[in-house]
């Protein structure tokens, strides 16, 4: 049978025990939804490049996590899987998951993967979300942070409520973009209701009412939400907003891109918690034995302090390892120079001075992106 | 021998008195690709939306239907795409229209007119958000200019969809336009003249009805593609509020809340409306006259 | 033979044409620029978003591929689609019109309801994952595209001609090279253009179908502005314009080729005075 | 292309949404006649015309080619070439190339083609042409192109339909001419529509006669002139007077009466005395002459060696002469028709 | 719409693409005048009609109407009516509505434009048609609609181009008398295009003869026909016999010599004994003679009441000849010729 993906089709799983090695070299087609190359590309390249018994080639593709899952499924239904390996964010492997598309690797070969146990305490935790399927290959604390420009902002606001009465005094100067298209628009989302002490902050319906209401009252000062971080970036840089929502990756980057202004400033809600990010391999159903295997072996490597210091990249993930005892020191070079001019000395202390929260899971996610769209984005449309 | 020859004779010419016969063959191709490749799929698609995880075979029709927020996206989308398919064909027609006979640069300007075509939604997006945007070009000249004080927001509402509508829908409508044009005898038109008719006089009684057929057509493709909006709306509009089109909706069903018997089923309501609104056009050109534009020789 | 009209309509087109030239100017410049904050020109230029865009994206691969991909769709799009609009246009037969709305609804179904089905479809029998499934499942769309375009067309040639084609002994494969193509090279040319916009554009079908080599430059885009991950805007910038460049390469030599508003058939208009 | 012995039309019938344009047109062509159709406009001879080439499916009907069915074949296979009334050139070919393409379309050898091609174009004196597209010729410069595109063929039917309207007479002489020559030379099978009786009758060897769709009369041209089958035909071949009377003895001669003449003529068909006759002259055969009755002429038109004139008699009938006198209007003149022009065709006609 | 006392075209020129269709034409039109243009093929009869009507601009010349300058004017602005060599009806509107066109341009209350359509219609024996499009309509009946179209508006110039080329004979004479009728009856003028000497000469006041875009001779039908300007002019008047000979003597009569032949005729313009000449006789001019010269009857064409013959002589002449005689090809016949009807011309000719 053929189609759409349904939640029943089995596809031939795998199963026991893999080989440690393939029994060839094999090529992959490394499939990324979440951006995540861009950390991990390097540490492929080099495990490639060292291991040509085991990998002999990769062939890379990107694509939007949204499509990930009706692209697999496709392959899948007719039993042909061309993609080996999938780097995605929560989105994308929930998708899957729910579609029953991702082959299970732990706990099976968690003995092939020893670099686990060294996660910091927040990848761990992305990695619980996880379950069996996927593996973070890298981790940041992500926000909810703000973002202005010192010139034009003298006094930012220091909590929530300061920043709807900034958003009051400046209206049509505070943005954030639309969730369901933003990472730090969703993380805006995902923090508001422990900074407002909402009743449960993992049930977007029924435990929200204080994110709904502090929403609906900042919608009324907000000109519009664009469908991109990117634009709210350039509206700070171009001046045509003075406060943006925003994550510790999205601060840093667009500055060393020269997006924004290397000026420009973060600040912090009192009483934040960060949500928590993760980027996590996962293979789909369908792949054979010996690449399962050279994957593995792959994401052994990748595990390892000396690779995921690459991750630190230029403040894309910042830091970015999921793993412990990766000091900056051990990333490449022009890695460290970006961190060193554009990175922030209050992260480290943000970072361990507020408690840190796994983000919603898909379906709650997408009741929330669903209200926001609802009430508080087409609010502004009188129907 | 002969009577067998005799009777297949009789009965080709039964059949070709009722308009079958061999070169009814050469559609067999296109036949060919619409029954193997889209059949199959599109009934599996209406198939699905019929299959909702929960409730009767039309629940996720009612869901749609019965939900305002959904329901609305068909009015946005209508009011997106009626506009845009009206205004792209309606400005082709006179330029096109001025663009008959031979001069000198027409070349030229025809490329110009067409160029936008290769714009592409992103271009035409990122150009929009740029030129347009508060510290835009755009903005910046009206402000030097101080016609206005305050940069007018013309992205990320209706307008930048409208906008991206018009760049990417226009080419293609003066394309096709200007091509049927061509079409039509001249000499008709100088017969008109001779009777008296004036310019506005011989296009409306003359060209356009001649250029009808093509005109029905040029607007059911420029709707059924602002119809189908999609990454512009999401890019220059505002996805979540007065640009939220029935893709959007399909999109949100199919590809953020996995539900694919309700992507389905909105894209079914999405074909069926372009359908409406297409039969009616086609239907009203079926009263026109149809056939070859030229006079005798 | 100046008349009001004509002075509207070409202010009109004017105005709209330096707003575009704008628009894609802006996108340009700000495709070379180093940064470009509230100003009417960015701080510096740069080519380094080009060189990255390569880099990133592979184009050079992936330009090829589009250019074939879109080669064979417009080809056999339109070696498909004419004739089949032909008889639509020209015969009255049973079932004309289930005919012409069969051809009408790939047009108007969003991809959305037949793509992955469609793209099972081809994965099932080997064609997905390089260009063939690329190039078939854009096919879809696209031959009922040419059958639409052409069909008025076709209606406008007085079938006298035909007729008279036949009596020199012409049969149905000469009357339309001989014959009909010359005549309907402005249509073709016309719907090959649009063909050719909507395949190089064609997203979901293509990434639905696609291999991991057989991408093409819109899905590389796509990627480019929408893929999670951050992007300097002048790195899509540059993406971009190199995807319009090719598309006007391409179109500019299709029109270079043939002139769609010269019907040959009218050669009645006065010559240039 | 083989050449036939016989061509048959049985019962040929085409109708367009329930009016009948052609009925049941029975017709034998024999290789190397020369076939002319004639009749009024709309009668159905451009009908009839594209049936035989196959262009207009039959309502009903066959046609036979010696022992081959000929009406379910495609035109193209019929071998048959055609001047179309609106000519219908290939607009976006030159006129070499219009003419050639027939050629081409029997993949002949280049240099055949070149041959041929020019030959036909002298023919028709478009030399100078050669290189322009229709849409830069003169309306008679294209109808040439059209008889040359068919003939240079040399099928084994051609048909015309109406291939000199356009020309000058000089040129019309010179091509009527140059079709019986090659058709002579050629051994062609010709059937040729013309509103012109001059020249149907100086071409064909058979004329036929339509009228609303059906046939009149079928024979040789000087049956026709001399004795048309019905005043219809009479009508259509130049007998202008045609005068309802009354027969009044019928005999060696017969003599008719009324609107104030009496008149002696020869019946076509049956008539008896106290029938209702149409008695019908050419203007030609009304002579000035003293014992003849009398009239008043009223318009006088030139027309070169002769005038036209239009004559009414006492009792107001209006009569057409046509004379090399040159009487003035408002002459009195005395008319008289010898029996042997005057024919007397029943009223009702045979419609 | 006014009507208007003269039309003066001054130089009228007009260029294809460096080829000349019309080289400096001038003419003066009377209102009420009926004008026939005259000549080959390809002569530039409609292309003259074009610049009238503003169709064609014009590459040099000017057009006025009394004292305004027409030839700036917009074709729709001029008021002419215009009867096009294709037709150029319009294929989307019915019969009736192709010919109420002008009417409803004009404006006219809705009765009025039915009732002068019915009319229009019925002139031109379409009543049946009237609902049918352009395109079901056979050759003759769409010829009549676009007479009919442009009649109706009573225009205060009309132009015809080869307007009854695809009627029959009958229909032709009746739609003739019809536009002669319509022209004296609404005091139309007229310019008339026809390759028909007789239609030319029965239905003008004066005739053009234009040749290669160059008029040839202005004048009367009876000046036309009795005095060609010269051998083109001639030969397109139905002089059929042109004969290149020598002038013997040149006197009270002329008599010229050459190809075994020696006759006497009239000369037009100056010769003088030893020039090169043409002479040119009609074929009716030619008649059978005891005392004329010798020749052979080759070809016999039957034409109705009159034959026409070719004869050879026997230094080898061809020669046309039409008489009711009916010889049979091989006869030997003697031919003579009428002095007067013997036109001599110098054989540069005026081109
Ligand atoms: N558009 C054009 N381009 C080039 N040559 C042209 C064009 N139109 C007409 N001609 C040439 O100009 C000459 C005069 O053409 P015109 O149509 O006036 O002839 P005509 O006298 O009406 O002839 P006919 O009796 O055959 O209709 C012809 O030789 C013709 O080939
Ligand atoms: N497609 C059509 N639909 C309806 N009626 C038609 C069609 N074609 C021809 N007719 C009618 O059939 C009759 C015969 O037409 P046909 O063309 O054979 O006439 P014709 O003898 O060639 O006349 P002409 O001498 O005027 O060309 C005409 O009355 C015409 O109106
Ligand atoms: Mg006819
Ligand atoms: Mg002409």
């Amino acid at each position: 049978g053929c189609g759409a993906p349904t939640k029943s089709t089995p596809a031939p799983a795998s199963s026991g025990d893999l080989p440690l090695k393939p029994a060839s070299a094999v090529t992959l087609n490394i499939l990324d939804v979440a951006g995540n190359l861009q950390l991990t590309q390097g540490m492929i390249d080099d495990f490639v490049a060292a291991h040509a018994d085991t990998i002999s080639k990769v062939t890379y593709s990107k694509a939007t996590a949204p499509e990930l899952a009706p692209k697999v499924k496709a392959q899948q239904n007719a039993g042909r899987v061309d993609i080996d390996l999938v780097l995605t964010g929560v989105d994308g492997l929930a998708a899957g998951v729910d579609q029953g598309l991702w082959q299970p690797l732990l706990p099976a070969y968690a003995s092939r993967l020893p670099g686990m146990k060294d996660y910091l305490p927040g990848a761990a935790a992305m990695q619980k979300l996880a379950g069996d399927f996927g593996v973070t290959v890298t981790y940041y604390p992500s926000g909810p942070l703000i973002e202005y420009l010192p010139g034009k902002v003298a006094n930012p606001p220091k909590s929530a409520q300061e920043l709807l009465d900034f958003a009051k005094a400046n209206p049509n100067t505070v943005q954030y973009a639309r969730p369901a298209n933003s990472g730090p628009g969703r993380t805006f989302l995902m923090g508001l209701p422990y900074l407002l002490g909402d009743k449960d902050p993992k049930d977007p319906i029924n435990g929200w009412e204080k994110t709904w209401a502090y929403l609906t009252e900042l919608n009324k000062y907000v000109e519009f939400y664009p469908s991109s971080t990117s634009e709210t970036m350039k509206s700070l840089a171009n001046g045509s907003a003075k406060i943006i929502a925003t994550t510790t990756g999205w601060d840093i980057n667009p500055r060393v891109l020269g997006q924004v202004p290397k000026e420009a400033k973060i600040g912090s809600l009192n009483g934040f918690h960060w949500v928590t990010d993760a980027h996590y391999a996962v293979v789909p159903k369908g792949v054979s034995a010996d690449k399962q295997s050279a994957i593995l072996l792959l994401l052994q490597e990748m595990l390892t302090p000396k690779q995921q210091a690459k991750a630190y990249d230029k403040g894309y993930f910042y830091p970015g390892p999921a793993v412990k005892d990766v000091p900056l020191s051990m990333a490449p070079a022009d890695s460290q120079k970006a961190i060193t001019d554009f990175g922030r000395t209050e992260y480290d202390a943000l970072i361990s001075g507020n408690p840190l929260e796994v983000p919603l899971d898909a379906k709650a996610l997408v009741a929330a992106f669903d209200k926001w769209d609802r009430e508080v984005g087409g609010a502004k449309v009188k129907k | 021998m002969a009577a067998v020859t005799e009777t297949r004779a009789a009965w080709t010419h039964r059949l070709a008195e009722r308009g079958i016969d061999r070169q009814l063959l050469l559609l067999g191709p296109a036949l060919l690709f619409v029954v193997t490749l889209f059949i199959y799929p599109f009934f599996y698609g209406i198939g699905l939306s019929f299959q909702p995880e929960q409730g009767g075979p039309f629940e996720a029709y009612r869901s749609f239907f019965a939900d305002a927020y959904e329901r609305g996206t068909l009015t946005t989308t209508l009011w997106l795409s009626l506009p845009v398919a009206l205004l792209n064909v309606g400005a082709s027609v006179p330029i096109a229209y001025r663009m008959r006979g031979r001069f000198r640069g027409k070349r030229l300007l025809t490329t110009v007119l067409v160029v936008p075509i290769t714009l592409g939604t992103v271009l035409t997006a990122q150009g929009l958000l740029n030129f347009l945007g508060p510290t835009g070009w755009f903005n910046r000249t009206l402000m030097a200019l101080h016609v206005i004080d305050e940069p007018v927001r013309l992205t990320h509402n209706y307008w930048g969809v409208f906008f991206s509508l018009v760049i990417t829908g226009f080419p293609f409508a003066f394309l096709l336009v200007l091509s049927y044009l061509s079409g039509i005898d001249p000499t008709l038109e100088k017969a008109a003249a001779t009777l008296g008719a004036g310019w506005a006089q011989r296009f409306r009684r003359i060209t356009l009805p001649l250029l009808a057929p093509g005109l029905a057509t040029t607007f059911c493709l420029t709707f059924v593609l602002a119809f189908s909006v999609f990454p512009s709306a999401v890019l220059v509009g505002d996805p979540a509020g007065e640009t939220r089109v029935i893709s959007i909706a399909a999109w949100h069903a199919g590809y953020e809340q996995y539900d694919y018997p309700k992507a389905s089923a909105i894209a079914v309501v999405m074909g069926l409306v372009e359908l409406v609104v297409i039969a009616a056009v086609l239907g009203w050109r079926s009263l026109l006259y149809t056939g070859s534009t030229g006079g005798k020789g | 033979m100046k008349r009001p009209g004509a002075l509207v309509v070409w202010g009109v087109v004017a105005f709209f044409f330096i707003n575009l030239a704008g628009l894609v100017l802006s996108v340009v410049v700000s495709s070379f620029g180093t940064q470009w904050f509230d100003t009417w020109l960015p701080s510096g230029f740069t080519g380094q978003w080009y060189g990255e865009a390569w880099r990133d994206f592979g184009l050079l691969p992936v330009l090829i591929t589009t250019l074939e991909v879109s080669a064979l769709v417009v080809g056999i799009s339109v070696l498909v689609g004419v004739p089949a609009s032909y008889v639509l246009a020209r015969r009255s037969f049973p079932g004309r019109r289930v005919l012409y709305l069969l051809f009408l609804l790939p047009i108007l179904m969003p991809p959305i309801t037949y793509g992955i089905p469609l793209a099972t479809v081809l994965y099932k029998y080997g064609f997905a994952g390089h260009l063939t499934g690329v190039v078939l499942a854009n096919l879809v769309p696209s031959v009922p595209f040419v059958i639409l375009t052409m069909t008025p067309f076709i209606e406008q040639i007085d079938p006298a001609i035909e007729r008279a084609a036949r009596m020199c002994g012409a049969g149905t494969r000469q009357v339309f090279v001989r014959i009909l193509a010359p005549l309907l090279v402005p249509g073709m040319l016309a719907a090959s253009i649009l063909v050719l916009v909507r395949t190089v554009g064609m997203f979901e079908l293509t990434f639905l179908t696609a291999g991991p080599d057989s991408t093409t430059l819109v899905v590389a885009l796509y990627n480019s502005m929408s893929a999670a991950g951050i992007r300097a805007q002048q790195a899509v910038d540059a993406m971009a314009v190199i995807y319009t460049g090719t598309m006007l390469v391409l179109l500019v030599l299709a029109l270079r080729l043939v002139n769609p508003t010269q019907l040959v058939a009218r050669v009645k208009e006065e010559d240039p005075a | 292309m083989t050449k036939f012995q016989q061509l048959r039309l049985e019962g040929v019938t085409r109708r367009f949404g329930g009016q009948d344009a052609l009925v049941d047109l029975d017709l034998t062509i024999e290789r190397g006649e020369f076939i002319a159709l004639l009749g009024p406009s709309g009668c159905g001879k451009s009908t009839a015309l594209n049936c035989l080439a196959g262009l207009l499916p039959l309502t009903a009907g066959r046609i036979w080619q010696d022992d081959t069915r000929l009406d379910t074949l495609l035109p193209e296979k019929r071998g048959f070439g055609m001047v179309f009334q609106n000519y219908a050139l290939f607009p976006h070919l030159t006129v070499w190339k219009n003419i050639a393409f027939g050629l081409q379309m029997r993949r002949l050898p280049g240099a055949e083609i070149r041959r041929r091609t020019d030959e036909a174009i002298a023919l028709v004196h478009l030399e100078e042409q050669a290189r322009k597209l229709p849409g830069q010729l003169s309306g008679g410069q294209q109808q040439r192109v059209a008889i040359a595109r068919a003939v240079v063929l040399e099928p084994s039917l051609v048909l015309m339909d109406e291939p000199l309207s356009n020309l000058d007479a000089k040129l019309r002489l010179e091509m009527r001419t140059e079709i019986r020559r090659l058709h002579q030379a050629l051994g062609l099978t010709t059937v040729y529509v013309t509103h012109d009786q001059e020249e149907a009758l100086s071409m064909a060897d058979r004329l036929v006669v339509l009228r609303g769709g059906r046939v009149q009369q079928v024979g040789t041209p000087e049956q026709l002139h001399t004795q048309p089958a019905n005043r219809h035909v009479a009508d259509f071949m130049g007998f202008r007077n045609l005068l309802p009377m009354k027969v009044v003895t019928v005999g060696v001669s017969t003599v008719v009466e009324g609107g104030g003449l009496t008149l002696q003529g020869s019946p076509v068909g049956d008539v008896h005395p106290g029938d209702e006759v149409v008695a019908g002259v050419r203007p030609e055969s009304l002579r000035i002459a003293e014992d003849g009755f009398p009239a008043t002429v009223e318009v006088v038109e030139y027309q070169g060696r002769e005038v036209a004139v239009e004559v009414v008699t006492d009792a107001g009938r209006r009569l057409h002469v046509r004379t090399a006198d040159r009487p003035a209007p408002g002459d009195k003149v005395r008319l008289a028709v010898d029996p042997a022009a005057l024919l007397i065709f029943p009223a009702g006609g045979a419609d």
